[in-house]
């Protein structure tokens, strides 16, 4: 048992959580936050097994446009929508409101 | 399972039918038991077709050998991949306005400060490193792939403000979003008359042809997922026209 | 030297619908449109009459490989042809053919669909190449690819029809076959654990009874019944099928389902047939009896035209899951030989093609009617004779009644039944055939009624919908040749034999 | 008990609580989600299983991940668009009966 082992152990611990919680958690917006944090942190664990070909994809595609895709739609679905019509409104800024919302 | 597909936003986390929930830790608990059986018992092959890469890649023109599993031995599977790409796009893509230009830009009065700082010098910072990442593909990890990926992150980032618009159902858009797909058709079926079978790669040209269509693949697939995240932005505009047309009737 | 092998016709089979897709997708709305696609579907079917016949002429009764890139199994791709996928890819050939010619009228702008058509027709190609690549495929990942290719573009071709219902039909069926697909996934990933290739024969080579072996089996079984839509996991079918664009319920129903069967029987009795068991060939058997008695069930409770010939799938797909448990077994292991892998064959052909003729045939019905409900079919024999001739000829094929293909599949499934003394499958069967022609009867009896209200009065607008519009010769005509053929295969079985019986020796291998 | 087993155990784990998710979970998006959960575990099965003999790596299962990766993209984007569709279209009717 050695550092490397226990890393391991912790990251894989804090994966399952996080798989658990990207399906489970309270509000859908924070379940698209867990499953990005999940792809960020399976692109660590990858490259800790060498793939570091598959780490790059999984950080940009994975994790990335994925959670980009997720909370474009989340945000098409989320209610009270037709007040936030605004074409300039950027993401960010709606997605800061929200965690307001729901926090 | 299926038969109730919420998309109420404020529903419940769970279904919470019985019959269900049991039937899935049943089914869940065997499959942990059992695949983690497997995994104990470690027998079987050892190392797969790694001593047959490691002999090939020689011959395969590239020296990472992810690419050339990707581009080279298995190459067939990564032009069926990239059509998966394209069913989607097309599936996705709006079916109007096709005489709009492809590329334009906007002069916005409000001007989003970071967002203008970000693309000012984050854009070109990561078009360089994708152009690298695919570079670098042949020899070390990166490829296609990942820096298509990265490309269209930058673009989502270009397009957030209405600064720059890229209209996906123009005429080029369509053919750079084919693009990948057709050079990849011709070279694989020419080398058919050349090599006397599909996506024989001669040894001279193997390096080449594999940048060539890893070019072109990062460029569709670039388009190709930006186009899949526009098009949850932009059919919110579209949609909205729709509703109002509706109302009209 | 064999020709088949080392010549273009093999890809070429996979890349030509991939270029019509792609010609499809860059010309766009256009006046050529239909007359390019019907062009692109008759080369390929020519492409494939002509690999049919070299294969039939080379009479090696061996599998032929083609190796793509000139790497070989087990770190490149082949495509291998047999009997059993010669005969799917000629029926797919068939097939597109035959409803191309009929989308090219019914995504026309006769019927305001035009706007349709430019999503249709690359999906459709895109569909078609899934299908060609699949039945060729001799890798087991590739065979992943392939099936995401037939579910993404078969969601997206169900999703056309843009209502609500057709949507929701659309997304319950993505996510079920992209379940079946993870399923399949996590079983290639087993395999290639415990053998170190993903070359199906190679696999097969090295299958054993194995405690992974059987794993991957039963995950793979999971899936694929998932996608095949088998009695218990049937939920998704009726209303993706029931909603889709009618070309696109046809080619569902006849070959999208069958291309997961194709996987399922090929893993089952040529790569993994040593980890088979009888037990779980019974339970297989006995879920598509229960499959058969409940599908023609609902279909008898039906009241739209296509929600019932969608339940009729389900329960068509039930009697090709007793191959399962009828196909012999030899010290414990099955294999895809004998009368029950005959009948199985000759049920996918009969049904494709009777279940393709039927669901145009109700398109037509629908379009003449402007409606789906059954019950607003009484008197249409008047309207549209032929259609509804077609539907009686499909609807005999199904039940089973000579002399159709559907007849032959079931005779050969009874005597089958009886030589193996499992009699109980018999009497499944013919239950199964009687409810099958209680709902067929339903349907054709009310069309067939001459309630003089209704025959004297087509014209008027009480009967008559408003949006009813008529249908186009061309559509009837394509319906009818393919009721025909139904009719022709239940006159000529040797034929169809003979292509499948090359399937028993690539056992051997 | 190496560091590739802990892994391919998790990747299990993983693909076993996807499982759960997609069965149990009711609304689209959790399915969604679920199901790249569900994914992700396969890939760090595979992944794992390209480590299994610590001197050589397999590089065949890393491409195999790859591809699934852009695969599992290309599901979740046409899953989501038609959920967007029929949220819009239920919103749309319910403005209507209003």
């Amino acid at each position: 048992m050695n550092l490397v082992m226990i890393f391991d152990a912790l990251l894989i611990f804090s994966m399952l959580t996080l798989g658990w919680m990207s399906i489970f958690s309270l509000s859908l917006f924070r379940c698209i936050v867990f499953f990005v944090c999940l792809g960020l942190l399976a692109a660590i664990a990858w490259g800790q097994l060498g793939a570091f070909d598959v780490a790059i994809a999984e950080a940009a595609i994975g994790a990335g446009i994925t959670g980009a895709l997720l909370l474009a739609a989340w945000n098409r679905i989320r209610p009270h929508r037709t007040k936030a019509i605004e074409p300039n409104l950027t993401n960010a800024k709606t997605s800061q409101k929200d965690t307001r919302e729901h926090v | 399972m299926f038969n109730k597909l919420d998309i109420e936003y404020d529903g419940p986390a769970v279904d919470k039918s019985a019959l269900s929930l049991i039937a899935s830790v049943l089914v869940v608990g065997l499959l942990l038991a059992v695949t983690i059986k497997i995994v104990l018992s470690d027998k079987g092959h050892n190392t797969g077709l790694a001593p047959l890469i490691t002999q090939n890649i020689e011959l395969s023109g590239v020296t990472n050998p992810i690419t050339a599993v990707l581009l080279n031995f298995r190459a067939y599977d990564t032009l069926l991949e990239i059509a998966v790409l394209l069913v989607v796009v097309l599936a996705i893509l709006p079916t109007r306005d096709h005489h709009a230009p492809f590329f334009k830009r906007i002069e916005v009065s409000k001007q989003n400060l970071v967002l203008l700082a970000l693309q000012r010098w984050i854009t070109p910072a990561v078009v360089i490193f994708a152009g690298y990442l695919l570079w670098a593909g042949a020899h070390q990890p990166g490829g296609a792939f990942q820096a298509g990926a990265l490309l269209a992150g930058a673009s989502v980032l270009m397009f957030q403000s209405d600064t720059y618009q890229v209209n996906y159902t123009s005429f080029m858009a369509r053919v750079l979003l084919v693009l990948s797909l057709v050079v990849f058709i011709t070279i694989g079926t020419a080398l058919i008359w050349f090599e006397g079978s599909l996506l024989t790669y001669p040894l001279a040209f193997s390096g080449l042809l594999i940048l060539l269509i890893e070019t072109c693949a990062t460029v569709s697939i670039t388009l190709a997922l930006a186009s899949l995240y526009s098009s949850f932005i932009a059919s919110e505009n579209i949609s909205v026209t729709d509703h109002k047309h509706r109302t009209i009737k | 030297m064999n020709y088949l092998s080392s010549s273009l016709l093999l890809p070429a089979i996979v890349f030509l619908p991939l270029l019509a897709a792609i010609i499809a997708f860059i010309i766009g709305r256009n006046r050529l449109q239909g007359l390019i696609n019907i062009s692109f579907s008759l080369t390929q079917f020519l492409l494939v009459v002509l690999t049919t016949l070299l294969f039939l002429d080379e009479q090696t009764d061996q599998s032929e490989r083609y190796v793509i890139g000139g790497w070989g199994a087990p770190l490149g791709i082949d495509l291998i042809v047999d009997g059993f996928s010669i005969l799917m890819l000629a029926l797919t050939g068939l097939l597109t053919l035959l409803i191309t010619l009929y989308s090219a009228s019914y995504f026309s702008d006769k019927y305001n669909a035009s706007e349709k058509s430019l999503r249709f027709w690359p999906l459709w190609w895109f569909l078609i190449s899934g299908l060609n690549a699949l039945f060729m495929s001799a890798d087991a990942f590739n065979i992943y690819v392939c099936l995401e290719i037939i579910g993404l573009s078969a969601a997206a071709l169900v999703a056309l029809q843009g209502n609500r219902a057709a949507l929701q039909a659309a997304l319950r069926y993505l996510l079920v076959g992209l379940l079946g697909s993870l399923f399949y996934l996590f079983a290639i990933a087993i395999l290639y654990r415990s053998h170190g290739t993903l070359d199906l024969m190679q696999i097969a080579e090295t299958a054993s009874h194995s405690f992974p072996d059987k794993v991957a089996m039963i995950l793979i079984t999971i899936g694929l019944l998932l996608k095949i839509a088998l009695f218990p996991l049937h939920f998704w079918l009726p209303p993706a099928h029931a909603n889709a664009p009618t070309p696109v319920s046809a080619i569902l129903s006849a070959l999208v389902v069958k291309a997961s069967l194709y996987i399922l029987i090929k893993f089952w009795f040529d790569v993994l047939g040593e980890a088979t068991t009888f037990g779980a060939s019974q339970v297989l058997g006995a879920l598509g009896g229960t499959g058969i008695i409940y599908g023609s069930w609902c279909a008898f409770r039906a009241t739209q035209l296509k929600l019932l010939i969608a339940y009729s799938t389900v329960a068509q797909l039930g009697y090709i899951f007793l191959l399962f448990p009828l196909s012999e077994y030899s010290m414990g292991v099955s294999s895809f030989t004998g009368s029950a892998s005959q009948a199985a064959v000759y049920f996918i052909v009969a049904h494709a093609c009777a279940k393709a003729a039927m669901f145009l045939a109700a398109g037509n019905l629908i379009l003449a009617q402007g409606n789906g409900e059954i019950a607003k079919l009484k008197g249409i024999a008047v309207r549209e004779p032929l259609n509804v001739l077609v539907f009686a000829i499909a609807g005999i094929s199904l039940i089973g009644l000579p002399p159709s293909a559907g007849f032959i599949a079931k005779w050969l499934l009874l005597t089958t039944a009886f030589e193996s003394g499992q009699w109980w499958w018999v009497i499944v069967v013919i239950t199964g055939g009687l409810l099958g022609a209680m709902y067929l009867f339903k349907v054709l009896s009310l069309a067939f009624s001459t309630d003089p209200a209704v025959v004297e009065s087509p014209t008027a607008k009480s009967t008559a919908p408003v949006s009813s519009v008529p249908v186009s010769s061309v559509m009837t005509t394509v319906a009818l040749i393919l009721a025909l053929i139904t009719l022709a295969l239940g006159l000529n079985a040797e034929f169809i034999l003979n292509i499948s019986n090359t399937v028993t020796e690539v056992n051997g291998i | 008990m190496t560091s590739a087993l802990l892994y391919s155990m998790a990747g299990l784990a993983l693909f076993a609580i996807g499982f759960f998710g997609v069965v149990v979970a009711s609304h689209v998006m959790r399915k969604i989600l679920a199901l790249n959960v569900m994914g992700v575990g396969i890939f760090m099965f595979l992944i794992a299983l390209a480590k299994r003999n610590p001197l050589v790596v397999d590089p065949l299962p890393h491409a195999l991940v790859l591809t699934g990766i852009v695969i599992a993209v290309a599901g979740t984007a046409l899953a989501l668009n038609l959920m967007v569709r029929i949220h819009h279209m239920d919103q749309s009717s319910q403005e209507q009966s209003k």
